[in-house]
């Protein structure tokens, strides 16, 4: 069942130390800077986070690096022009790194939101991200076995939600969203509309409110 | 959820359940607001039983979340059907996916709970419901294999005792499995049922029928106490 | 780039014998009846045909079924009540019948979509339908290892298609299609409407035109 | 697509390519209604030469077909951007859909070509363009690899020499590899080549250089003919 959660505070309460904690966005269309925010004032630490960038500027996931409560990052592209918060955890070595493909960070988390246990990508095969994996010939061509990411709980955002928990995105602000809303326990959405069921056409809800337990309006 | 009785409750002056009261009887052990897919068949009926403000959301895994009951006259749309192919109808905060997507929910464990029925169920909780085995026979699985793999909980809903009068909760399943302890509970005509996962299984109610008169007749370890 | 074709028989031309056919549908909901008519007159033999079914009473793809174009099929379910044509090929050993759990038929089609080389599930551990399959345990869970299914050609249906062959479809009768249009050399569609480009709402859109090779509007 | 030159055109009546003709030369080649990811950086700018009636279809990798050209003024959306993460426009037919799809979409093999920058290529069609591998530089992949094992083609664009002269098309990549085996043509500001999956580099056409020159400081095999 979704909760209306008053606050984004209640909607982040109770995340543990030591967490995996999945945030959404590609730079900073779809990052859940409220949900981030409150988490920075909740004060979980000791977090691996899982997104596709490593933080931009001053808020938002960089943030929450600043903050000092992120043990690990897994990313696709942490590096970036406006990355600095990052850049200096990481060269001192306060925060430790994973970079995966971008696509295989993508299925990887679909994988845990499907149940398949592991699955096989050319997608890096002879490079440095596959190293110390186990390759397979399949019909000629090599892959590399990936293993998924499930997560304790998934930080994303949403255009509009109903008071069931489906949702329904905006433009390319969707990016990873829909996918970590399926491989978290918890699933927890910043939207900017909360309306009725059977106010969203159930033609083109993308995240079913099965996989959304959480969720707090914010001001847009 | 109901919680487990501490010790079994017979009904012995009465008969076994008819098919609606099994389904009630399941019915009102589905916790408020949970997301359910029922089974072909039987477990079909007990979406009957769901009082309307359970919350209780219908998965299809035929691509819908949201179901309503059965469609009739005029509502009936040949695009909108139940996993048995009979038309269905749509509730407020439905929606509809794709195939790969509707299992993949199923197979990752984001199902509260399925109903399905059963030729036999183990002691230990392995399900045989898709294939009798017997020569000639047509081999068809569904979603029966993806169902009781992915969801949290497995009831299941069948007579216990064939025509013939054989049981078909069993020490090992004589049928070919459709998946390995995977079942939680079974709702029968004559008896409840918990597995434990311990090889016990506990009976949590019966009707027409004793506790002693069902240890009689079942070549199980039966437990009248979870404890 | 999609064509737009003037009839069912234009849409299906050049089927070769041997050919794998992915035929959407769950019972005749979403089935292309009129891509499969076309199918008969074209008259390509000796096919693979996956789909959910074996066929429902005499029309569909019971009526290629009896037709005799059909080396083998995949599917889910064959026995229902009304699949007469099949169990009557099948008893008489006049087709191949390879049945796969729901699921896993969904995703082998959507791995080959996906250029995913395998993947493991836990569906079907234990029974008959993973004997000689490939087992692994991870994180103390028996998978099983199952391989993607590609395609030559998928007959679809959808409801609406703009002429880049961006679909939509409606309500359950999306089933298997927009998978199915992933996992196949050459895509068709039987539609009920097309329209232009921007007619439909692209945060709606359920199958993009990438996947579609070749359209063709059937009345509804 | 326009046919592999039976034999190379030497342009040795002017200097290099500059930038935007590069990305020109490159986007006459892109057939018509063809699906194109085109990599950050200089990649990007080869839309500004599709022409309108081509019909090619732009894909962004953050979950996007039917992009348009870069957003101005009051077209700014911060929901709408491009992999770069610059503010994009959407083209009447687009979709959008997640990360998980627009990965499937690529690695699937569905986009008919994409065009990425390069550190080095070589010459069997080697991609190095993800990290330098010095000491102390942070890695930062994206979808690099995605795209260069999924798309159908892969086109490189980039300058053959780096600012020190090396030459950008070796033997074997020394920087750490994106992927193997996967380019196919190389368009640069002196050649554009086509790579032949037997080590041997075609040229197609120079451009203040001639096939000699351009031999006599390329370090892998060169051939001036398809035959």
């Amino acid at each position: 069942m979704t909760l209306l959660c008053a606050s984004a505070d209640e909607a982040v309460s109770g995340i543990a130390d030591g967490s995996t904690v999945l945030v959404g966005g590609f730079g900073t269309a779809g990052m859940p800077f409220e949900l981030i925010d409150a988490l920075i004032r909740q004060g979980a630490r000791n977090l691996t986070v899982v997104s596709n960038n490593a933080g931009n500027a001053d808020t938002g996931l960089a943030a929450l690096l600043a903050a000092g409560q992120v043990r690990k990052i897994v990313c696709s592209f942490p590096r970036q022009t406006d990355s600095w918060v990052f850049d200096e955890l990481y060269r001192s070595g306060k925060i430790e790194l994973e970079v995966a493909p971008q696509g295989t960070l993508a299925e990887r988390m679909r994988a845990a939101g499907a149940g398949i246990g592991g699955f096989y990508t050319r997608t890096g095969v002879g490079t440095l991200l596959a190293e110390g994996k186990e390759t397979r010939e399949i019909e000629g061509r090599t892959y590399v076995l990936e293993l998924p990411i499930a997560a304790d709980v998934a930080l994303i955002s949403a255009h509009t939600a109903d008071t069931l928990g489906n949702l329904v995105y905006r433009k390319t602000a969707r990016n990873f969203a829909p996918v970590m809303a399926t491989a978290a326990t918890t699933t927890v959405v910043q939207v900017r509309h909360v309306v009725e069921p059977g106010e969203l056409d159930p033609e083109a809800v993308v995240t079913p409110g099965i996989y959304v337990d959480r969720i707090v309006r914010v001001p847009s | 959820m109901r919680p487990v009785s501490a010790s079994v409750v017979e009904h012995t002056d009465r008969g076994p359940l008819g098919r609606d009261e099994m389904a009630r009887v399941l019915a009102g052990d589905i916790p408020r607001g949970a997301y359910v897919n029922l089974g072909i068949g039987q477990p079909t009926t007990v979406a009957d039983h769901l009082p309307p403000d359970a919350g209780v959301i219908l998965h299809t895994e035929n691509g819908m979340l949201g179901m309503g009951p059965a469609a009739t006259g005029d509502a009936i749309d040949p695009d909108l059907i139940n996993a048995g192919k009979s038309p269905v109808t749509e509730l407020p905060g439905a929606s509809y996916f794709h195939h790969a997507d509707s299992f993949a929910m199923m197979r990752g464990g984001h199902l509260d709970l399925c109903v399905l029925g059963a030729y036999q169920v183990s002691a230990s909780g392995d399900l045989a419901n898709w294939h009798t085995g017997e020569p000639g026979a047509i081999p068809a699985v569904g979603g029966a294999m993806d169902l009781a793999v992915g969801a949290k909980r497995v009831f299941v809903l069948m007579s216990l005792f064939t025509r013939a009068g054989e049981p078909k909760i069993v020490r090992e399943c004589t049928y070919p499995l459709t998946a390995l302890r995977c079942v939680d509970r079974i709702y029968t005509d004559v008896a409840t049922f918990e597995i434990t996962g311990d090889d016990r299984v506990v009976v949590r109610e019966t009707w027409g029928i004793s506790f002693a008169e069902l240890r009689s007749r079942l070549d199980v370890r039966l437990e009248r106490d979870v404890h």
